[in-house]
């Protein structure tokens, strides 16, 4: 096993992967921007070395930087997490000519992968069953015949995407032109490549996706399927697992179809084969995340595996420790991504400092979180702050914790998706499974007035005053004191963007 | 004994009522509208607070963020504002939806990506006018009302502060 | 289903109680002494209702003032949590006298079980194996007699007692007479009878105890095995599930044997039939506790089901939902019962204000706590703040991932036994599962000098002017305002304290 | 730029060091018993300390409870006395072990359930003294040296402070 680790990450996932090498008594190297100084997985880690300024590009995407660091350190090993360099194939071949372990994949899977127009030629050859569309990037032109021909509705995606950047749906040839160029330019800023590409709008489609993991003497099994239909902007809100849709004969196929792909591009580690799954539960092949998904934890309840300490065990040398007949699911789990952004303002960011952070706990509540009380969330990276995962016996107790877990979560100083969530969780369709990827797009906004009970407006009325009375800041009402707060919380952030070229893919 | 009386104006959503405490040893009395209201009230945790009322146990959150305070109980969240008889400051609060001309605001801190329309061009309710960045996410600002643009402070490349004015429709 | 029920409990297990029932859309009645206003089971709990003053016997034990806060509100059910009336056949009567449901057993398999003699005769009826003893209360003349019989060492016991107290060792006649004496004293103080027996004593036991659950149309089932050897003046510390040294066939014999004296008893609902297990292999009957045990997560955990949900479901009149060949135990579950008390000082009690709480989180780590920072641990109950409890898929791996969830907790303002803890997962015995009822008598106290680098004592000196730099408040080096803190921070406790007859039992 | 120079001298365990902190910008420089000691600090949580000190990243916690300072760093723990030049009061603290007279106290408030050796009687070292009781436990206090009770301060049913002595040996 390996001696030491570098996070080459931030935020939960870094604070995710710190725990897994503690609890396999492996010390654990943090690198940080200068804005992260005290960020949790700076203060978690065994070990923490700087790495640049705070846009991603001169930190977190600085290949030079991390190497440095992981030499200075003596890490026999890195661990991309997800997004910045995890899916990088050049900076997990520069991790081996460094003599640094990347724990992922085999750069050649990641680029096979990682360019979806390869990877959809790869699949085709392989048989996996595919969206009709372009199989590699077009110009306008091309566009337009091609999008005549498999008719609309139809998506535009970018070849090196992921994430819901650069991807736009065109519903009539009109709206063509305009969607493919902010398709181009959101590419080329998110990716630094403009290619994009066309595939068939499938209506309401589910996305299921299946994780698979493979040691390096050629086992592999899969673990069962996450459904995360509940997506804003094609970015998953809700995952689930397993999906209320699939049964055992559909687990079964959509997995060995999935080792199939992952075997054709020689993969190894953890990795996710994504699906979209039609009405009729036909399934396409969308894309394979040569990484560590987000909502990995939600396998991880249903198997009662730990998939970080598997991830690490198969890049040390370890085989495979179980069958695919020792995969058994059980219960289910369900994963809320908590964000800094206003659910009731267009879902803008909302950056600033975590000024009261009260989280839930108890029976089958599990957080993973990359943020603390009197943190301040920076605005130059990802908003996700924590991730709320509930396991119950079923769907419905898992649906019922869930909602009690985030009466329990209180969050004050910056705005948060909270609330959306118990929205959603409310909607007989969640709670009938009835979802696909528009679902979220559907729910009405949340502007109507308070249900409740008339008695709580009053409740809530004394309160606010005996907010006031008992000295607790209320900012409303104050406005003199308010711009002060608020400009003191946040001019060194503006200054700094001011000074950066906007922002970075994380 | 002696009993400090304060009373408080609170608007919260559409109404506005006025709440009058009387801090009794420990604890408060409390009127709404002139009507005593029977209630126990502690503060376990700042930003916290516990009523019991009649039987009924509320947990009371209060949220504040973006220097708005949301008052958050039995699941509801209410928008408070307490105008204390003792500062008046607080009358001109949230003008933000005057009737001819209105504003468009950042929301948060961020970049400006793209402009996507010029004074005095004429926009529907709705419209993208301007598209701005943060946290790698691209977010259009939309026209708040058919009109036209009548001002239009920023230019592409600028990095506005949440609360900025970026434009005007009117 | 039930409407809404009343929990006659404080602390962690009423919190406990209470997210089951929210879980459940069942409305939950909180009830509290003087001292609890502020709890945090009160301020989770739908509704909440004072039942006196601080001392438990005129609150927490006081039968009719729980009865009109039940008639009050409407519950049409109580639950008892553990402790307090949890054991009380006499509550459980008046309860369904009053038309409300008990959530236990019936009061007639209270009472048996109850009375440690009478649990003996009917045990040894039904053809439970049985430790060598008086099956009845004895008078000191009597009690040297058998003494001399069965042969030191022997244990005097409380007839009405649980939990250690009104227990001694007693391993030469000399000691017999002080022990029996001591005994009476407590057992009265803690039972209002001072009734004690005689038992062999089995040397180095192990104690492990069997889950069992009963619906009220005569299904009943066992969840496997939770083995607590490690204890502390035979008051449990850890506990895990499985035991390490319970194998199929052990688990199933012993399964059936508790099944068997449950049903001889008529029991239903949850409950736990205790055992010692010595040496050899062989168990004896220890007791039964007809309630909810402390430790009844590691059974949830490790067999993926809610004994809380189950509770509530089978005294509504459900069916069991599942049948014996349905429990499958998976992974590894380990539980960590923390204390408001000093392991470095004797373990006494350490009342007092919580001025900081960190608490762990991430993979596999869940907390039933019954706290929260600013909250002051009253001096009248019971020290338990809250149980930390993780699972992993094998025993190696929970303890690691119990180290590494007690290094990330922080308590400040009282002292707890998060420390001893870490000693206790440290020990080359307890990682080989080489542990019984002795086990941490003979751990050695941890008076040891800091083993660390010796860099860490320059680091910690460092810290310490840099809090004291902060403004963080530093109490040592500061005597006087540390005399102020300390007065105003317990006076009044004392003073009710000086009130009081001593304290009651919960 | 001015420096505000601070020295402090701290006991951890046996050890007493001279700590010097000089505040520099956000942070510290920081010299120990004359050398300077090259480290990063910061507090991201009250309670809380960061320390970065040649790539070791090392949190540090100060627990304070019944009045007394422990730092916990790297899974050791240190009570920790500090003395601050602008503070001499400091110098007296914990002659609780004194030489001849050793005190009994009480570790927690509760309540004198029994008393088990009158004024005079020689006790052995560890032999019961006195029982209180808290959180429905009960503790035996043990004579802390071979000798005889020369003092007995309560008697059976006082209830006592944490702190407080309740008899002494000599």
């Amino acid at each position: 096993m390996f001696k030491k680790v570098l996070i080459a990450n931030r935020g939960e996932i870094a604070v995710r992967v710190i725990r897994a090498c503690r609890e396999l008594s492996i010390a654990s190297v943090a690198v940080f921007s200068d804005v992260d100084r005290a960020a949790l997985h700076v203060t978690q880690a065994d070990e923490a070395y700087p790495i640049g300024p705070a846009a991603a590009r001169e930190s977190y995407l600085n290949v030079s930087r991390i190497l440095e660091a992981a030499r200075r350190s003596g890490a026999d090993a890195i661990h991309p997490g997800y997004g910045f360099l995890s899916e990088n194939a050049d900076f997990a071949r520069a991790c081996s000519e460094a003599g640094i372990k990347f724990i992922g994949p085999p750069a050649s899977a990641m680029e096979l992968m990682g360019s979806k127009t390869r990877a959809r030629q790869a699949m085709q050859a392989a048989g996996v069953p595919m969206v009709p569309g372009s199989a590699k990037g077009l110009s306008l032109p091309e566009t337009e015949v091609l999008a005549a021909t498999i008719a609309y509705p139809v998506m535009i995606k970018a070849a090196a995407g992921g994430g819901g950047k650069g991807m736009r749906l065109v519903r009539a040839a009109a709206e063509l032109r305009s969607a493919f160029e902010t398709a181009q330019s959101e590419a080329l800023r998110a990716f630094n490549s403009q290619e994009v590409y066309l595939e068939k709008f499938i209506d309401c489609p589910r996305h299921i996706e299946i994780q698979v993991l493979g040691d390096e003497h050629g086992n592999m099994v899969y673990l069962g399927e996450r459904e995360c239909s509940v997506q804003r902007r094609h970015q998953k809100v809700i995952e689930e697992a397993p999906s209320a849709v699939v049964d055992e004969d559909l687990r079964r196929r959509m997995g060995e179809v999935a080792v199939q792909a992952a075997r054709s591009a020689g993969y190894t580690n953890a990795g996710t084969v994504e699906f979209l799954v039609d009405q009729k539960f036909n399934f396409y092949f969308l894309e394979m995340n040569t990484r560590l998904q987000v909502e990995h934890p939600v396998t991880e309840l249903v198997t009662g595996l730990d998939l970080v300490h598997l991830q690490l065990r198969i890049a040390s040398g370890e085989k495979l420790p179980l069958r695919q007949a020792d995969v058994v699911l059980r219960g289910h789990a369900l994963e809320c991504r908590i964000y800094a952004e206003d659910p009731e303002n267009n879902f803008f960011p909302s950056p600033g400092k975590i000024t009261r952070l009260l989280r839930p706990s108890g029976p089958g509540v599990r957080e993973d979180s990359g943020v603390y009380e009197g943190w301040t969330v920076p605005l130059d990276y990802d908003p996700l702050l924590s991730k709320l995962i509930v396991y119950a016996p079923d769907r419905p107790a898992a649906v019922a914790r869930m909602r009690r877990a985030l009466d329990e979560y209180f969050v004050a100083g910056i705005k948060t998706n909270l609330a959306l969530f118990r929205r959603i969780l409310e909607h007989p369709d969640f709670a009938a499974a009835r979802i696909d990827t528009g679902f979220l797009d559907r729910l009405p906004a949340s502007s109507r007035p308070p249900q409740g009970p008339a008695g709580l407006s009053e409740i809530a009325a004394v309160s606010a005053a005996l907010f006031a009375a008992s000295g607790a800041p209320l900012a409303n009402g104050r406005p003199a004191r308010r711009r002060e707060d608020h400009g003191n919380g946040k001019t060194s952030a503006w200054q700094r963007a001011a000074r950066r070229e906007g922002t970075e893919r994380q | 004994m002696i009993y400090e009386v304060t009373i408080y104006e609170v608007t919260t959503g559409e109404e506005t009522r006025e709440v009058e405490l009387v801090r009794a040893g420990a604890g408060w009395r409390c009127k709404l509208d002139g009507k005593e209201l029977p209630l126990d009230a502690v503060f376990p945790q700042p930003g916290l607070l516990s009523i019991l009322v009649d039987g009924a146990s509320l947990e009371v959150r209060e949220e504040i963020s973006a220097g708005q305070s949301v008052i958050v109980v039995g699941g509801e969240r209410f928008t408070a504002s307490v105008r204390d008889p003792r500062s008046y400051r607080s009358r001109r609060t949230r003008e933000a939806g005057g009737q001819g001309v209105r504003k468009i605001v950042a929301p948060m801190p961020g970049k400006v990506v793209r402009v996507l329309a010029k004074v005095g061009a004429a926009v529907d309710a709705g419209q993208p006018v301007l598209v701005i960045e943060a946290m790698k996410m691209q977010n259009e600002l939309k026209a708040p009302k058919k009109g036209k643009v009548s001002k239009l402070n920023v230019s592409e490349g600028a990095a506005v502060e949440a609360g900025q004015v970026l434009a005007e429709v009117e």
